[in-house]
């Protein structure tokens, strides 16, 4: 990419630490996006975002259509659910998702002969996006579409979107940040989304910054997709959307990190962008506005990526929320020899599971099979407090007190150094030549902290 | 059961075992402990050879008898904990060798014993070994020995004229100075064709082996920074009070031990503070202790005391420069 | 004569000196008075006055504080001793007396070989930690057999046997520590009323058809206990035992209850 | 009970006085029974401490072997302290000076008691000074907390009979490399503060009190 | 200029080179038990500040004005029996122990009460530590320390006055305060530290209090050196030294022998 | 309330069962400060024996007459008392002596040792007790004294009583008669005392 040079925006393109992991992403970085053939049986967890889970309203042996609502979201922070297929709805089942949460699943068994993934595909990668007549919707409409289709954040959180675009008068909103970084190693989904449907995503962008009544748009990608930032910019060149290139490190997608690069402004700790103005959301998500506004389609599928040395063959994916991770890994040639361990995300935030029922949810944005090489390492040494976990936190906190306030069981501790403020980045551990597992331990410090203001 | 096993397919055969582990799955592989130390020892690497050069036998007898000391007192110890004995992590080594070189050659042979014993007992296994001695553990072996055996350890224990070395029949620098108002020249000490502890006496080689510490990364570049910037500071005050006309604070950076203090001891990331502000409060801490142990009191060197008083203070400005994290005005 | 007068001034030095003393200290006494919880007057008065701070609070009045307001444990002062220990127990009224004792018992029977679903786990070897991942077995409630409970008790009364937790009655003395300590919270204290209690040993809340795919000891909600035993009763898909309402007399409803649960989730516990 | 007993119950229970009966009775005798001791004992402890300094008069004036013969012989010097008031320039100084006489009278020297910071903590000491006034006839530290092992050492016979016969009216001089002079002082090895400190104290003591018992000795 | 270089070494000495805890072991019990927490620490150490202070004060007028012989009190009341020179030498200081103990437990105990009362804020953040400094010995000790400045010493214009009884009592308690506050600053990080069980709590801190010794220990001799470098005319107490090792002589050298020289 | 022990009881516990420095950590100041010698420290055992017997023995036979709020006023002046007696016998009888150890005999005033037996002991049971509960502990003080004296003398000085002992050879070890060879000897006794504790039960 030669010098870095950022222009026109008031942050200078990165963030204070952070860390340079190997990105990997040439597994399926060329890879287009194939459409999953619809699957058997999909698995619809109860609970697939941020927020209370949504009720089922629908009854066991019932027939349900593609786009079916199967899930309403009663309260304010949850997303409606919609069926992926098309068929006959079964006994509820239990799942443990890869995060830990153990829920009610509604599960449903798909009709023979059917391929709704192929039209939405067709759909959502057309080149017919309007970008001109965005006035005609009003915000509260968009909003309200958003809130039916179910959509939350597809890039990793699962927020409820309609929460982030709903117009709130003590925060002002004037900047709509859309977030095509994917900082993690080995992801791709967004990357593909914006090479193959960037209509969607500009046209989805317009709709979101007017639900919110945003002056300004800015599309952020790092500096390690230049097909995408070069295809962007000529789809966005006539409109008010401006793309910011930011550098490529970890973890540049990180929303505070994101908004300190490009607009040089500090979210205050325990708050959202919202605070200073900005709305962030996942280009994927953006996508899945245009999906629901324009087109009129429901989330139920999304893209993904199965990757890592651990998979036969690499894949980006349009897959129906609810199908089982041992279908995907299969479709994509099944495990190799050496694989060690399955990520559901990216392999610095995403989480290892080992129960190939697993259903893909909302929140999926790809399925990392690491290899022994990847993950194997030496024995924890001790601590021998070199630092390189204060200079690698994005947060700027001191990862290695809070990890032995953790361990040596002092909450109190934790406090002081502002355990609350950590998003679990993993870039301390990432760095840790000890092999502490700061993160995890951090993680069960939260836990005490929480147990301790009981 | 039936079920799972028809859905997982052919990838999860009973030859590939899953296992699962916290975020993050990756970490960074080249830069270990073990890789410190190692560096460490690299970077102790010219001092050894200038030691060697310069007092010959003492030299070789001092780093044997410190480093064997070390490593076996480091055996003892962990074993009588019952705990899985670490001496592949190197660290016991590292110690032996900084002590070692922080020792007159002259010294006796239990001087040399005594020092490991109590840097690994006392400086270390006590408090839970590496990683957790709050004070730098050859710096309390060194403490330990220069009060117990004080003529052994002190200004004059240095001078042998019997030894056959050249440099062994003339005061140490900072000895005859304090003493005598006598300054060596700044060359030789440059060079360390002088008397003085093993490792301390060439400026040359402890900046060379600083200097690919600070490269590495394995030494933060901070307290060196805030120790050498606090002495030619204050010994430019001080040269200036009493019209010494500069050649006082070359004098006070290449004499004595300050440069393989500065580099080998300070850095010790254990007892120095983890954030960057922490480390330049240490840094200027000891650089002003050194200088007022220095000038005023009945030492000629402080570099010792004032490593141990600011490892004594680290929790203390640790406590003091928890960084406010991101977003926090 | 010298010698004289010296003992005469110095007699009334130091008589001059306990008079003022005494009198100004017993003005204040009174003038300044501040009122306390009686209870805090009583511990301190028990307590020697000693203020030597070796109880690690800051003399013998914040001590007696701590006790009375946060619970500290009566047993700290050094220089009192047992004595004045036990005195300050009587005050505040800790001691045990002869109410029902109680004990500690885990809600689950899953050794290593029930659990489906097992994966090896690379992480901190801490229950509180693999808790937070997902995977490790099948079951999210069961004993996950890293051991908090076992560095909790003081008593060596609790060890991870087979991957499960298992509590040794003769040494356990009940103080609760191994409750708090498991993250899946299937510790609880239970009144042991006979030396021997029946206890469920299962927290799995799912249905049955989930719990038996999960580990092969789990209760799966079958209710057959809750007919034999009338201190057996269902919560949702979960049999729970109140333990309180157990005397000897039940042993009977209690054995039957544990012959006829399909999943052996039932059984005698105690010394 | 009636009302008024009650009341002046209660009155004897408040007053502050009456309920420290028990102190003010023992401050009393406790009082009483250690001026006794000090009576008692007083005059002892003083006896202590003249006799400390007392003893070492002979040997430091004329030295260890002289003193023992003179005891030997059954004689003793006739000592008497005076206090030479020395004005310097913002206060006035004291030093206690032992007046030494042999049985005829004849003046035997002076012992000076001096003190001053050494390198730990205070130094005190005796110096002996000629009948002339012109040379030291010896050293006794009395009391010193220098570090033991080596600036202790300034309390070793073989370190303090450097001082014997040295000048009195030049200063003395601390050498670290055994060279001869006059006025020289072989410094302790490892403890060059301790001995630049005795050496100093001494200069100074002599140097303030050298003109009074010039003058004396003229008299 | 002289008083006030006096002043300054007896705060130096008191409060690092010759400090209270690690030099003198005195105040070993609160060192040891009030060490666990910074703030803990550092509330005590404000408190035996305070105090010691306060019993500095009553000391040095008790032990002036009544203790030794011809103090003003002892001696006008022996003045009734006595003639006026038997008088003036009444000697109460074998009292002195007695005498120090219940000035400070009372005091200590009237301040107490009385910030108790009327600064329930500042009692407790620093008032509950009164108590317990009644048996600390650092206080005893700041106050026999004066007895044997004012009483034991050869000299009577050598003597302390008041202003430097005083110094002596604030830096010897700023002494305590700093020893005790790095000791609980280390204690708070060896929480994190897997001590073998027989060395944790008092055995740790025991040799935590060495090694701080042995640092402390660097200090030694600070003082007269910063005498030498502050005194205007020649310092007491100094003597040359000569030094023949003239093969090293750098240039600017000559001068510093020369200065060296005149100094002394 | 539980039952009083015994005489012997008592005399029995403070040897070593509640050896007033290893087990109750009381008396620390002489404890670290007069051991660089065994004759200081001795000294100091014997005037800590001394003030503990007669302060016991005073307590006790006044203890019906102590109000509990001036009761460690009383105790105070007792020991006080008694170690002005203490000091100026020795000042009388053992002058270098005296002068060596210095502040330290008055510092027992504040000894918490003996508030500390006052308090559990003397005021509630007779003066035989008492006397017997002051015997045992001086012991177990004494022997505190000597061990952790022994030892820094030993290595100190390579001897013991002033007497050379250890070959000449014998490097001193200077430090152990210094404040840090004072903390880390009681220290690392302290820290075998708990092992031998810990291996025991």
């Amino acid at each position: 990419m030669g010098l870095f040079r950022f222009k026109g925006f008031p942050g200078k393109g990165t963030f204070p630490h952070g860390i340079h992991p190997p990105d990997n992403k040439f597994f399926s970085a060329d890879k287009a996006i194939e459409v999953f053939p619809t699957p058997a049986k999909v698995l619809l967890p109860l609970l697939q975002n941020i927020g209370a889970p949504c009720e089922p309203v629908v009854k066991s042996k019932q027939q349900v259509a593609v786009g079916e609502l199967v899930g309403k979201g009663k309260a304010f922070v949850s997303a409606a659910l919609h069926s992926p297929v098309a068929g006959k709805v079964k006994k509820p089942a239990m799942v443990t998702l890869p995060n830990g949460r153990h829920m009610q699943a509604i599960q449903i068994a798909a009709d023979e002969d059917q391929n709704p993934g192929e039209v939405l595909w067709e759909k959502l990668s057309a080149k017919d996006w309007p970008t001109d007549c965005i006035s005609i919707y009003d915000p509260a409409t968009i909003s309200k579409v958003i809130h039916d289709a179910g959509i939350v954040g597809l890039g990793g959180a699962a927020f409820p979107t309609h929460v982030k675009v709903m117009p709130d008068e003590n925060k002002m909103i004037d900047t709509l940040m859309i977030n095509g970084c994917e900082c993690e190693p080995f992801l791709t989904p967004d990357y593909r989304l914006m090479m193959e449907a960037p209509g969607a995503i500009v046209t989805g962008a317009l709709l979101a910054g007017r639900a919110i009544s945003a002056k300004e748009i800015i599309i952020c990608v790092e500096d390690n997709k230049p097909l995408a930032i070069e295809r962007l910019r000529r789809i966005t060149a006539q409109t008010v959307i401006r793309v910011a290139v930011v550098q490529t490190k970890y973890p540049q997608g990180s929303e505070k990190q994101l908004v300190k690069s490009v607009l040089d402004l500090d979210v205050p700790l325990g708050g959202l962008p919202s605070d200073v103005g900005v709305a962030m959301s996942n280009v994927g998500t953006i996508a899945a506005i245009g999906m629901a506004v324009i087109k009129e389609e429901p989330l139920t599928h999304r893209v993904i990526s199965v990757s890592g040395g651990g998979i036969a063959n690499p894949k980006n994916l349009f897959v129906p929320i609810g199908v089982s991770v041992g279908e995907l890994i299969d479709y994509c040639g099944g495990l190799t020899k050496d694989a060690a361990r399955v990520v559901s995300g990216g392999p610095m935030m995403g989480f290892s599971f080992s129960d190939m029922d697993t259903p893909v949810t909302k929140g999926t944005s790809g399925i990392t099979v690491l290899t022994h090489e990847d993950v194997d390492r030496e024995n924890e040494t001790s601590c021998v407090r070199c630092g390189r976990c204060v200079d690698a936190c994005p947060m700027n906190l001191v990862p290695t007190k809070l990890a032995m306030a953790s361990r040596y069981k002092n909450p109190a501790l934790a406090v002081k150094y502002n355990i609350n403020a950590c998003f679990e980045c993993g870039s301390c551990t990432y760095v840790c030549p000890a092999n502490i597992k700061l993160v995890q331990l951090i993680r069960t410090g939260k836990q005490q902290v929480a147990a301790m203001n009981k | 059961m039936s079920e799972k096993n028809e859905i997982s397919g052919q990838g999860l055969g009973s030859d590939i075992a899953i296992h699962v582990a916290p975020s993050p799955h990756l970490s960074d592989q080249t830069f270990t402990t073990r890789r410190m130390m190692t560096d460490v020892l690299i970077g102790l690497l010219p001092l050894v050879v200038m030691s060697v050069y310069v007092f010959r036998m003492f030299a070789v007898t001092q780093l044997v008898i410190c480093v064997l000391a070390c490593m076996a007192s480091e055996f003892v110890f962990v074993k009588m904990r019952s705990k899985p004995v670490t001496l592949n992590d190197f660290s016991a080594v590292v110690t032996g060798v900084i002590l070692a070189l922080s020792l007159p050659g002259t010294a006796p042979w239990y001087v040399g014993v005594l020092a490991s014993v109590i840097a690994i007992g006392i400086g270390k296994v006590i408090f839970g070994g590496l990683g957790m001695n709050i004070f730098n553990p050859a710096m309390v072996g060194r403490a330990f020995v220069m009060i117990a055996f004080a003529s052994a350890m002190g200004a004059s224990a240095y001078i042998n004229a019997d030894g056959g070395v050249d440099a062994m029949s003339m005061a140490t620098p900072l000895t005859a100075f304090k003493q005598s108002g006598v300054a060596t020249s700044i060359l030789d000490l440059f060079v360390g064709v002088t008397n003085g502890s093993l490792g301390e006496t060439s400026a040359f080689a402890c900046l060379l082996g600083g200097g690919y510490l600070l490269y590495r990364r394995t030494a933060s570049w901070e307290i060196p920074a805030g120790i050498l910037s606090t002495v030619i500071v204050l010994s430019a005050w001080a040269d200036m009070s009493g019209g010494f006309g500069g050649g006082f604070v070359l004098h006070q950076l290449f004499g004595g031990a300050l440069l393989f203090g500065t580099f080998f001891i300070a850095t010790d990331p254990v007892s120095s503070p983890v954030t960057p502000k922490g480390k330049w409060i240490f840094g200027i801490g000891a650089g002003a202790l050194i200088m007022v142990i220095r000038l005023f009191s009945g030492y000629p060197e402080g570099v010792m005391f004032a490593v141990l008083l600011m490892n004594a203070m680290t929790p203390l400005i640790n406590r003091w420069t928890i960084p406010k994290p991101t977003g926090v005005a | 004569m010298i010698g004289i007068v010296t003992i005469g001034i110095a007699a009334g030095t130091m008589l001059v000196m306990a008079v003022v003393m005494s009198y100004i200290l017993g003005w204040a006494n009174k003038k300044f008075h501040v009122e306390v919880d009686p209870r805090v007057e009583a511990v301190t008065e028990a307590l020697p006055g000693a203020n030597c701070g070796g109880c690690g609070f800051i003399g013998c009045s914040d001590y007696a504080v701590a006790i009375v307001a946060n619970n500290a444990p009566v047993n700290k002062c050094p220089v009192g001793g047992e004595g004045c220990a036990a005195e300050v127990a009587t005050i505040m009224g800790v001691e045990v007396g002869d109410s029902v004792p109680s004990r500690p018992v885990v809600h689950c029977a899953g050794h290593t070989a029930d659990k489906a679903g097992k994966s090896q786990y690379r992480g901190e070897p801490r229950c509180a930690a693999a808790h937070l991942v997902a995977g490790i077995q099948d079951c999210t409630f069961g004993c996950l057999g890293f051991g908090d409970c076992v560095v909790a008790c003081n008593y060596d009364a609790i060890h991870v046997n087979d991957g499960l937790a298992t509590v040794d009655y003769d040494k356990c003395v009940g103080c609760g520590a191994c409750v708090k300590a498991c993250p899946r919270m299937i510790i609880s204290m239970a009144d042991f009323n006979e030396d021997k209690v029946p206890a469920i040993l299962c927290s799995n809340k799912d249905k049955g058809k989930d719990v038996t795919g999960a580990c092969t000891v789990g209760c799966m909600g079958c209710k057959a206990c809750t007919k034999v035993s009338d201190i057996i009763t269902m919560q949702g898909d979960l049999a729970v035992l109140d333990a309180s309402a157990y005397t000897y007399e039940k042993v009977e409803g209690a054995e039957k209850a544990i012959e006829k649960c399909p999943r052996n989730t039932i059984a005698f516990i105690g010394k | 009970m009636d009302d008024t007993t009650s009341e002046k119950r209660e009155r004897f229970q408040n007053n502050n006085l009456l309920q420290a009966w028990l102190v003010l009775t023992l401050a009393f005798i406790f009082g009483i029974s250690l001026a006794g001791v000090q009576a008692a004992l007083g005059p002892k402890i003083e006896a202590n401490k003249i006799k400390e300094t007392m003893e070492k008069v002979p040997e430091v004036v004329l030295g260890l072997e002289a003193a023992q013969k003179l005891s030997e012989s059954g004689e003793a010097l006739n000592i008497q302290s005076r206090i030479i008031e020395v004005d310097k320039k913002d206060k006035k100084k004291f030093y206690t000076v032992y007046e030494a006489r042999f049985q005829d009278n004849a003046l035997a020297g002076w012992v000076a008691k001096a003190g001053g910071q050494g390198y730990a903590d205070k130094i005190e000491l005796l110096v002996g000074i000629d009948a002339q006034a012109e040379n030291i006839t010896g050293l006794f530290i009395l009391d010193q907390k220098e570090t033991p092992g080596l600036g202790n050492k300034i309390s070793d016979t073989a370190w303090r009979n450097q001082f014997v016969d040295k000048p009195a009216t030049s200063p003395l001089v601390v050498v670290k490399d055994k060279s001869q002079g006059p006025s020289n002082i072989d410094a302790i090895s490892g403890a060059t503060i301790s001995s630049v400190a005795v050496c100093g104290i001494i200069n100074q003591t002599v140097s303030d009190i050298g003109p009074t018992l010039t003058s004396t000795k003229k008299e | 200029m002289n008083y006030l270089i006096d002043i300054v070494l007896i705060a130096l000495s008191a409060a690092v080179i010759n400090n209270f805890v690690l030099y003198y072991f005195v105040g070993i019990c609160p060192f040891i038990g009030v060490s666990k927490k910074v703030d803990m620490a550092f509330g005590m150490g404000c408190a035996v500040t305070f105090v010691i202070c306060i019993a500095a004060f009553l000391s040095w007028s008790i032990t002036t004005m009544v203790l030794i012989p011809g103090a003003p009190v002892s001696s006008f009341f022996a003045g009734f029996f006595l003639p006026a020179e038997a008088a003036s030498k009444i000697d109460l200081t074998v009292l002195s122990y007695i005498v120090y103990i219940f000035a400070i437990s009372s005091s200590v105990q009237f301040v107490e009460m009385y910030v108790r009362k009327f600064y329930p804020s500042l009692y407790n953040s620093f008032g509950v530590f009164l108590p317990l400094i009644t048996t600390n010995c650092a206080i005893l000790f700041a106050c026999l320390t004066i007895m044997a400045n004012v009483a034991g010493v050869e000299n009577p214009q050598d003597a302390w006055d008041l202003g430097r009884s005083i110094v002596l009592a604030l830096f010897g308690g700023i002494g305590f305060t700093i020893a005790i506050v790095i000791m609980s600053g280390i204690r708070e990080e060896i929480e994190l530290c897997d001590i073998p069980k027989p060395f944790q709590g008092a055995a740790i801190t025991m040799i935590i209090g060495g090694i701080l010794a042995l640092a402390f220990m660097g200090f030694t001799g600070v003082d007269s050196g910063v005498r030498k470098a502050i005194t205007p005319a020649p310092a007491e107490g100094t003597a040359a030294v000569m030094t023949l090792d003239h093969d090293h002589v750098h240039p600017w050298d000559a001068r510093v022998i020369v200065k060296e020289m005149r100094l002394s | 309330m539980a039952d009083q022990p015994t005489a012997l009881e008592r005399f029995v516990q403070g040897i070593l069962p509640e050896n007033p420095v290893y087990r109750q950590l009381l008396g620390m100041c002489p404890t670290l400060a007069v051991t660089n010698g065994m004759k200081p420290a001795m000294t100091m055992a014997c005037s800590v024996a001394f003030v503990l017997l007669c302060a016991n023995i005073v307590t006790s036979l006044i203890r019906g007459l102590l109000k509990p709020h001036l009761r460690i006023v009383v105790f105070t002046l007792t020991i006080a008392t008694f170690v002005t007696i203490a000091d100026r016998v020795l000042a009388a009888y053992l002058y270098q002596m005296s002068k060596t150890l210095g502040p330290y005999i008055p510092l027992i005033i504040v000894n918490c040792l003996i508030i500390c037996r006052c308090e559990v002991c003397a005021s509630k049971q007779n003066v035989f007790t008492a006397a017997s509960d002051a015997v045992g502990q001086s012991i177990g003080f004494g022997l505190a004294l000597a061990s952790i004296a022994m030892v820094r003398e030993l290595l100190g000085t390579g001897g013991l009583f002033g007497i050379a002992i250890l070959p000449t050879a014998w490097p001193d070890w200077v430090i152990m008669v210094l404040p840090p060879g004072a903390f880390i000897t009681l220290g690392l006794l302290l820290g075998c005392v708990n092992w031998l504790e810990m291996r025991r039960s």
